[in-house]
């Protein structure tokens, strides 16, 4: 049997989800889907004034499904409205739910972020919420119902990649539901390091919309999060400190002392 | 009337439905991946036609734009 | 043009250096050579009623190249007859130098190390020297003619990762051969951020061979090696502090409160 | 003027708070508080006899003040039940409130704390609330009337230190109450670098009275404390990357060339 | 018994040496030694046209004795005529042996050092090296007869601290002679960790006399080189990773769950 | 009657005070730093000489223990 | 005569050749990746067959083995 | 006669001592702190009133600065 990341009982064919912001044209961002070789992207909804559109379309026409979110809500109740805006407009009901505490860090709000779960998943939602890296509001989640629960490595597009690994080991440990990692990824390691922690994907948006070569980052995101996960599935060494373990051994060492 | 889409003031005739409203910003009613909130309620594409716009109404249509 | 690692002239086909130490059998060993797609895979010298043979020709059957090592060594006298001996062996002017200075902690010996490094290039090897990641030595080795300098990241065997990054990235602006990063690499964000920092290549003995399953960490690593080398080349995003950067933009954000 | 940890509008004589939790003797117990300079120390209640005595006469000869905790509590109605029989029981409205969401991590319950901490402020408890890093919970711990928020280092007795110094800069940024850095600290650097973050306090439990000299190492934290606070005045140096910065001016190096 | 730093059978009152370079007046420089309570204070020598003077004074006027440095050399030939300078100028036949390899990073010559130093102890010097974190090249230098050896915790004037605390453990149990801490220090958790680590001292010049407050961040690394060298002695907890262990047992837990 | 302290079933004479609670447990009426519930409700030290257990009371007497 | 093979004392006849040395470890003549060291010195695989062991002298014999 | 005093040339009367020299750099001969440096050998400060510089000598006259 294969080795998917399966949300809700749907199997997925790449364990990393691509954010859609940030991208400096439409064709770059069609050329990193592609070479990210996701299968969920990330998109928000505004007026359509500010919304120049095509952007849906280009998403279908890569063959990929659109996992809206709720980016900007500050409160439980416009996360709730935005995701029944959403669910219309895109004929899903997934959403990644977002509800932001603080303008300045980005940062989830525990409370409204629990109570907008338990809300959505009462009216047949797949919720994934954006939070923060704590165990017990992660367990709180997945006891409201939630499909999976998307920690944060660091703070939205700082690219200071995993600050507390000890964390998300400790919250991969306490739910069940799958663990993707969302925010914060800057890079290669930072996604390969998310994986053997544990986590059963990554979100990236920034790490690949801004880097100069999007398209190249995301291939190197797309290697590294299976590189992550083959080496949580091979079973990496110990850490030994302070002392070196000889690769190769002294036995038959030859004498090549002159006479 | 006067009713409020997207934030602005407009001025739709009597009777005007939200699929007249989606007209005047430009939206073709079979455009996909668009949605409808009147006075802050979801409308379903299905009553796009029928429904006649309240005076006074506040109109949200909003599509997918990028985010992470 | 294509991006390969190019040392004393030939171009490799892979940037991941495999040791051959430390594998439970030869067939877990064949295996694992091919996971890791390496062109070069390191072997040591011993009297063949310690050394079961079968080894060389298995790793030429794997369409691989011999890289010997002086592993064992403590002096650069030793280093250099031993260097003698594989060029006899194997028919490579090719050696991974190593001349160790202590045995608990297997770290190289600065001053053997160069002195060594000096005699064999007067003699024609392609000398590839284990050192530490000392950006000044680095230098020295260059002067003294090196093919390739080969940093430690952490003690050999340690799966420590790489412990210094910022001396690893001077001493990669420190020279302009080829920079291998050798021991301590632990698993697949360790050989990702060896990329990152620039190194070109990554070698592995004791992460591949004494991971749970050898042949599916040789796979990680492969993966990581060419993720972090993409990732490098993508160009990452600047690490921002304390702040967060939106992925998404407040503009045209709906207004959702009731009435 | 002096600089003295002010919480509630009463000054402190130290900014070390010593927990009372894991000494081997109550003499090694005393002998830690006078080495501390402590003048706040924690106590838990419980029934009578599993809870020997003497130890609250201990704290009063030593001239310090106790603080009860809540610790054991998993709901806010048993927090709050419990911080009233503390008041009764010492005549303080001084509490640590710990409202604990998981029994192996010792992590708080956001959702339980904030609601434990709004009714004791609205019962007239000074409130200082045991949280995680969460700068967007700590605000709100704040509003809620708190005089003071306990972010957590790293889990309770791991002596981790502080895993995400990140995350509590930003607590410190998102928060005008004073920030007491509760649990993790294992020694003097953990505790200074807690001050340099900007914390105004540290409480210290496992820390010390596990050490193998409590008393040493309460004086080791007591000049760690301090140490750190003065540093955080002083204004450090910038950090700079790749390069170093010489200390020693070339201008009128002597040429020392033999002729 | 008294626990001080004892360098050539030389009992000093103080943990701390401070560097002389980078203040921005004399005065300043005064008050900094004494909040200091360094005993040994760095020099350089240079001509006297660029050398103002009083510098020598001041560093007697307050009690403490001159450690000239070999600052700005690059080669062992010009290291050693100028500590014989050094020598005759200061009468004292202590010297910070400093062997530069690369101007940009002023990282030592390993090679050219340990000439230097093997030299300058057949000459009768005490011989101090400032030398990188190789724990093989400090027992060299150790067996070369050196007094004590001075690793590097990262560049010097960078403020980085201590970018590789495994080799600083390793180099410190490489050797028997005293080692002190030199470059990279930030601030006063860094001289903490130092301590921590086994060093037996710290030298610090930057992080002091560029602070905003060079005297108070003088202070700061006194208490911080006492923190550090008390927690070492008192024995820290041992880290435990996952899990917490409370500082507060559940027995005897009231019930409060009302009827 | 009976009556349950600290967790354990205990015989006390009808009409018996919480200062006798405090005596069967072996607290003297005047230690400083304990405190009493009665049936999960605080019970202040200025009541506990006049005020009667009920029959069948809850009864819980703590005192402070070494806590983080 | 008395030669060392790889640490050990061996007996080997007069006038012995060094592919009787490799033959006395168990090493094919034409074995790939060995070499031999004769008192220290390496000895091209071109010498095997014609040079003479000294008496008392010291071979290693070495191949490849697993290695870091 | 022509001397080099700290890089710089300068002119000396034939026979002049290395006291002279110091003088010349504005160095009191009592001034604590100072070394002398002859053709890149150290002059100790016995031998600077009694000792004259050749011509075309180096000198180097260095005292303490501020260093790390």
């Amino acid at each position: 049997m294969e080795d998917r990341l399966t949300i809700a009982g749907e199997a997925l064919r790449s364990r990393l989800i691509l954010g859609s912001g940030g991208f400096r044209s439409l064709d770059q961002f069609e050329r990193a889907i592609r070479a990210s070789g996701a299968e969920l992207v990330t998109v928000a909804l505004r007026r359509v004034e500010q919304a120049p559109g095509g952007l849906y379309e280009a998403i279908e026409r890569a063959g990929c499904r659109v996992l809206p979110n709720t980016a900007g809500c500050f409160t439980a109740r416009d996360a709730v409205a935005t995701a029944r805006l959403a669910r219309e407009a895109f004929q899903t009901s997934w959403v990644k739910l977002e509800v932001i505490g603080d303008r300045r860090t980005l940062l989830p709000d525990a409370v409204e972020l629990l109570q907008a779960a338990e809300t959505l998943v009462g009216e047949g939602f797949t919720v994934l919420p954006y939070t923060n890296e704590d165990a017990v509001l992660a367990r709180r989640l997945e006891d409201a119902g939630c499909a999976a629960v998307m920690p944060l490595g660091s703070p939205i597009g700082s690219g200071l990649g995993i600050r507390n690994p000890t964390a998300i080991e400790m919250l991969r440990q306490a739910v069940g539901v799958p663990v993707i990692l969302d925010a914060g990824i800057g890079t290669a390691s930072d996604a390969a390091l998310a994986m053997e922690l544990g986590c059963d994907g990554v979100l990236s948006a920034t790490a690949i919309a801004r880097a100069r070569d999007p398209e190249r980052m995301a291939r190197a995101l797309r290697l590294a999060v299976e590189a992550g996960r083959e080496a949580l599935a091979a079973g990496r060494v110990p850490r030994v400190d302070h002392v070196a373990r000889a690769s190769t051994s002294d036995a038959g060492l030859p004498d090549l002392t002159p006479a | 009337m006067r009713v409020v889409i997207n934030g602005a003031e407009r001025e739709l005739p009597d009777g005007a439905r939200v699929s007249d409203a989606l007209r005047a910003v430009g939206v073709r009613a079979d455009e996909r991946g668009v949605a409808v909130a009147l006075d802050a309620e979801v409308l379903p594409r299905a009553g796009w036609e029928e429904t006649t716009i309240p005076d006074g109404a506040r109109l949200e249509i909003v599509r997918a734009t990028a985010g992470g």
